[in-house]
């Protein structure tokens, strides 16, 4: 008796881009809502525990479960200032083609026609952990601008400031982007199935690198898939049982 | 010594004008507290988010009480973003330090341990530095051309959280949530509502006594049972999600607010 | 991940010319592993004392392996002064970097936050702050013709100390003394002795989370029962006062120190 | 049936005069190994409590029990920083007449002759705490220098320096001095029953002020002498109990 396993859906494949930007790391933190960087961190983990590789650590902030932190909101920082995060996530209500983030708002400052919550911690980890991941699954030019009204955390710095983190990737909604500090600018890696290169630069308000063949974003292969599916969305729904359970559903359908 | 008061005389010690800390969603917040503070109506409130804001400071926004906010950010989580936070913005209703978390806890500390600054690393090329004209760039004094940020102390007037404990001395349960520590350290005077108040000592026992605020930081404290609802309590409730999506959505216009905020104040009495 | 290993291989980790971070006589401190440590013989310690000093300072200057000692103060307590320190001072027998308490805390913060200095008040007028080059004094940016001390960073390569208990996981119960974390932060590796390691998870009950320094910052971890002796460890055993006393009395010579320090490891082994 | 009170003890009279320097004290810290100071502020809160005056906290440093801290070491010095410490003592293996005190040692530095502990937290808490008593009992030339040879702690310091503590009196074992800020320099305030001025002159290598007349150091009533040896002993005896042992023996002695 033999089923067929149903296709890779869109948001395995972001959790298993994000599992591969994170390869090597020993330690990353993730924000309270963010299931799909969360997501990634446990597969990884689930892989490298398969491998007999080095463990990984994964804080999610505001959990109780989940956060082994006992020296109250500023450990994380402290803890990222230590060189002890290897890895975080950032969004961003714009992000352009510097790598600058902007989580404040739009239309003025500080009287904005459209505000969001605010910076966060990003003006401080965006320098201090190594690999920054910006995560945001809507690439539209509203989002992808080619300059941010407001720079919440800067992609880059002039040479004197003290830093040693900042962007490693973007990936999005369409597509998977690396970032280059040197020349501080953004190159288009892949496509994700169902997505195209002319479509990505219609929907990128700012300049990019691309390779003259821009690949498909690559999907888990099949034991990859099965621990995504099983051991991962059973940890995943522990803290995010919404998410988890849309996941289920979206193979279902799938299939 | 620690005063043991009700909800209401508690937030009577909020006064115009004080510069009044409060803590993030997760940590424990007075919620309760915050209808007293609102029938009490101070005026010209600064509020200093440790290190971001959410319900409880839309709610003070939305009240009118608030004359200058200071924080990270304003957020509902998963209800979304907070009503009262962006109509103010939008309207220019209080001035608005934007900040960034560790900026927050940087300032604090300096408070905590009577330093007029605390240096940072990052945040140069953020534009919250230029929009902070109260954080200084300096040179590293120990390095060459290594421009770090100093976070002048923050000295809040009064802070006010929800903790599950305190005994009859005044000692409060925080248990790992050591910002509330942080903002006592750094705080002239420290409110607290709990979930219950026990006869004996928390520091009696080594076990306890690690998780413990001393009294000698703890100016008052109400028993108010639920007093983070519809927020949660660390290992005690969960949070009211839908309390918390109700009032994003009632919030949308002030007079929403307002009728929310009345019927709030209705099931309180 | 923490590695649980012998005493012995534990003080394998501690090697020349590394700075070494130990806490105060009451917090803690892993007595046994000071015989382990001579019996390797680093050489060249720069030992940091966090923020003072006493039998196993005193141990570790008498052997000899002693290059550099940070330190507020080295005394043996009720018992007098330290005999191994007072005759290594007056014989120049290590680099003297002469502190006070709160500098040395601040350091570590700074260490802790991975920023260069933190500013203290006081100390100005000090004849500390003319022997410590290291330490410099500006103008306060926020203020006007306000001299303030800014301590450097200490980055330690190593912290050791002794603890209550472990967990399977690597985390340690350090319960109320919270320096022990700040030396854990600020330090490369951090080495545990413990009296005890338990199966289930310190950080599974939030009262005992509180007093919890995490895995992540814990190196290695050696169970040694009673290894605090003869100092005390809080909430454990008391010190013992006679063998404390009877340290004083022999290591007033270099000869009887060195015979009671055989007789300690014949006794241990 | 009338017994005598044996009469006041040397060691009483000091802790007596140490209750008297608090006077309006709401915080006291004192070092582990320092009985004396600590008897008088546990007198002070008995008295206070009696009076249904302001209460009175102890911290005793190194102790588990009277000890009322959570943060660690750190935290009594980011309490004094804070304004919540009112009054600490210090001793000095040299105090010179500007009330400068030296802990580390005599005869070179960093090569001393003779070398003492350590400054430990002198040279913070002599200027944040409001009311510093320097206390120490051997009162002789060796001790009371004209100038000491390291300054652990300054007794005053230029306008410009932050200070909002420092020196207020030196009790010894032979009197009491005050001492003024404002010209940096103590004044003899009275001397203990047995004690000559003549002889503190002697015993003292600086120079200081004086009344004509110079009181003796004022005995406690008989209400607070029973106090002293009631309930204050007790207490004591709960961290110093070689100490409170000695002070029962003295007064049988004196009977």
């Amino acid at each position: 008796m033999s089923v067929a396993t149903p296709p890779v859906t869109h948001n395995e494949r972001l959790i298993f881009t994000v599992a591969r930007l994170l390869e090597g790391v020993r330690h990353v933190a993730v924000g309270a809502s963010s299931p799909i960087p969360a997501a990634g961190a446990m597969l990884l983990r689930a892989l490298e525990e398969e491998r007999g590789g080095a463990a990984v650590r994964l804080s999610i902030l505001g959990s109780v479960e989940h956060n082994f932190f006992t020296n109250g909101g500023v450990e994380l920082f402290d803890c990222a200032a230590q060189g002890r995060i290897d890895a975080f996530f950032l969004g961003g209500g714009q992000i352009d083609g510097q790598g600058n983030v902007n989580l404040v708002g739009v239309g003025g400052y500080p009287t904005s026609k459209v505000r969001w919550p605010g910076s966060f911690g990003s003006a401080y980890l965006y320098h201090l952990v190594p690999r920054v991941i910006l995560f945001r699954e809507e690439h539209t030019p509203r989002v992808m601008v080619e300059k941010v009204e407001f720079v919440s955390a800067p992609g880059v710095t002039p040479p004197e400031v003290y830093r040693r983190g900042g962007p490693k990737a973007l990936l999005t909604g369409r597509g998977l982007f690396s970032f280059d500090a040197e020349r501080g600018g953004f190159r288009l890696e892949s496509v994700h199935e169902g997505h195209e290169v002319a479509e990505i630069e219609e929907m990128t308000g700012f300049a990019f690198e691309r390779p003259e063949t821009v690949p498909f974003t690559p999907d888990p292969d099949p034991a990859t898939l099965a621990l995504l599916r099983g051991r991962v969305r059973d940890e995943l729904a522990e803290t995010y049982p919404g998410f988890a359970a849309r996941m289920a559903a979206e193979i279902s359908k799938a299939a | 010594m620690t005063d043991f008061v009700t909800v209401s005389a508690l937030a009577a010690r909020i006064g115009n004008g004080a510069k009044l800390a409060l803590p993030v969603d997760y940590a424990g917040v007075a919620m309760a507290a915050t209808d007293a503070i609102i029938a009490r109506a101070p005026r010209d409130l600064h509020l200093v988010c440790v290190p971001t804001g959410g319900l409880q400071v839309d709610m003070l926004l939305g009240a009118g009480l608030v004359g200058t906010l200071e924080t990270s950010a304003v957020s509902l989580g998963e209800a979304g973003s907070a009503p009262c936070f962006v109509r103010g913005v939008r309207g220019e209703a209080f001035r608005l330090m934007d900040a960034t978390c560790p900026a927050i806890h940087a300032g604090l500390i300096a408070a905590q341990k009577g330093v007029p600054f605390l240096p940072l690393r990052g945040l140069i090329g953020s534009d919250l530095v230029t929009r902070r004209p109260d954080w200084k760039v300096i040179d590293n004094p120990f390095g060459e051309n290594d421009p770090i940020v100093l976070i002048p102390a923050i000295e809040p007037d009064v802070c006010l959280f929800h903790a599950p404990e305190a005994d009859r001395m005044g000692n409060v349960w925080i248990g790992r949530r050591r910002e509330l520590a942080t903002m006592a350290y750094a705080s002239k005077r420290t409110l607290v509502t709990v979930e219950r108040i026990r006869e004996d000592s928390l520091l009696a026992d080594e076990k306890t006594a690690a998780g413990v605020l001393p009294a000698l930081y703890v100016d008052a404290v109400a028993k108010v049972p639920n007093g983070a609802w519809p927020y949660a309590l660390w290992g005690e409730y969960a949070a009211d999600g839908e309390e918390i999506g109700r009032y994003a959505e009632a919030a949308r216009t002030q007079e929403g607010f307002e009728a929310f905020m009345a019927a709030r104040a209705e099931k309180a009495a």
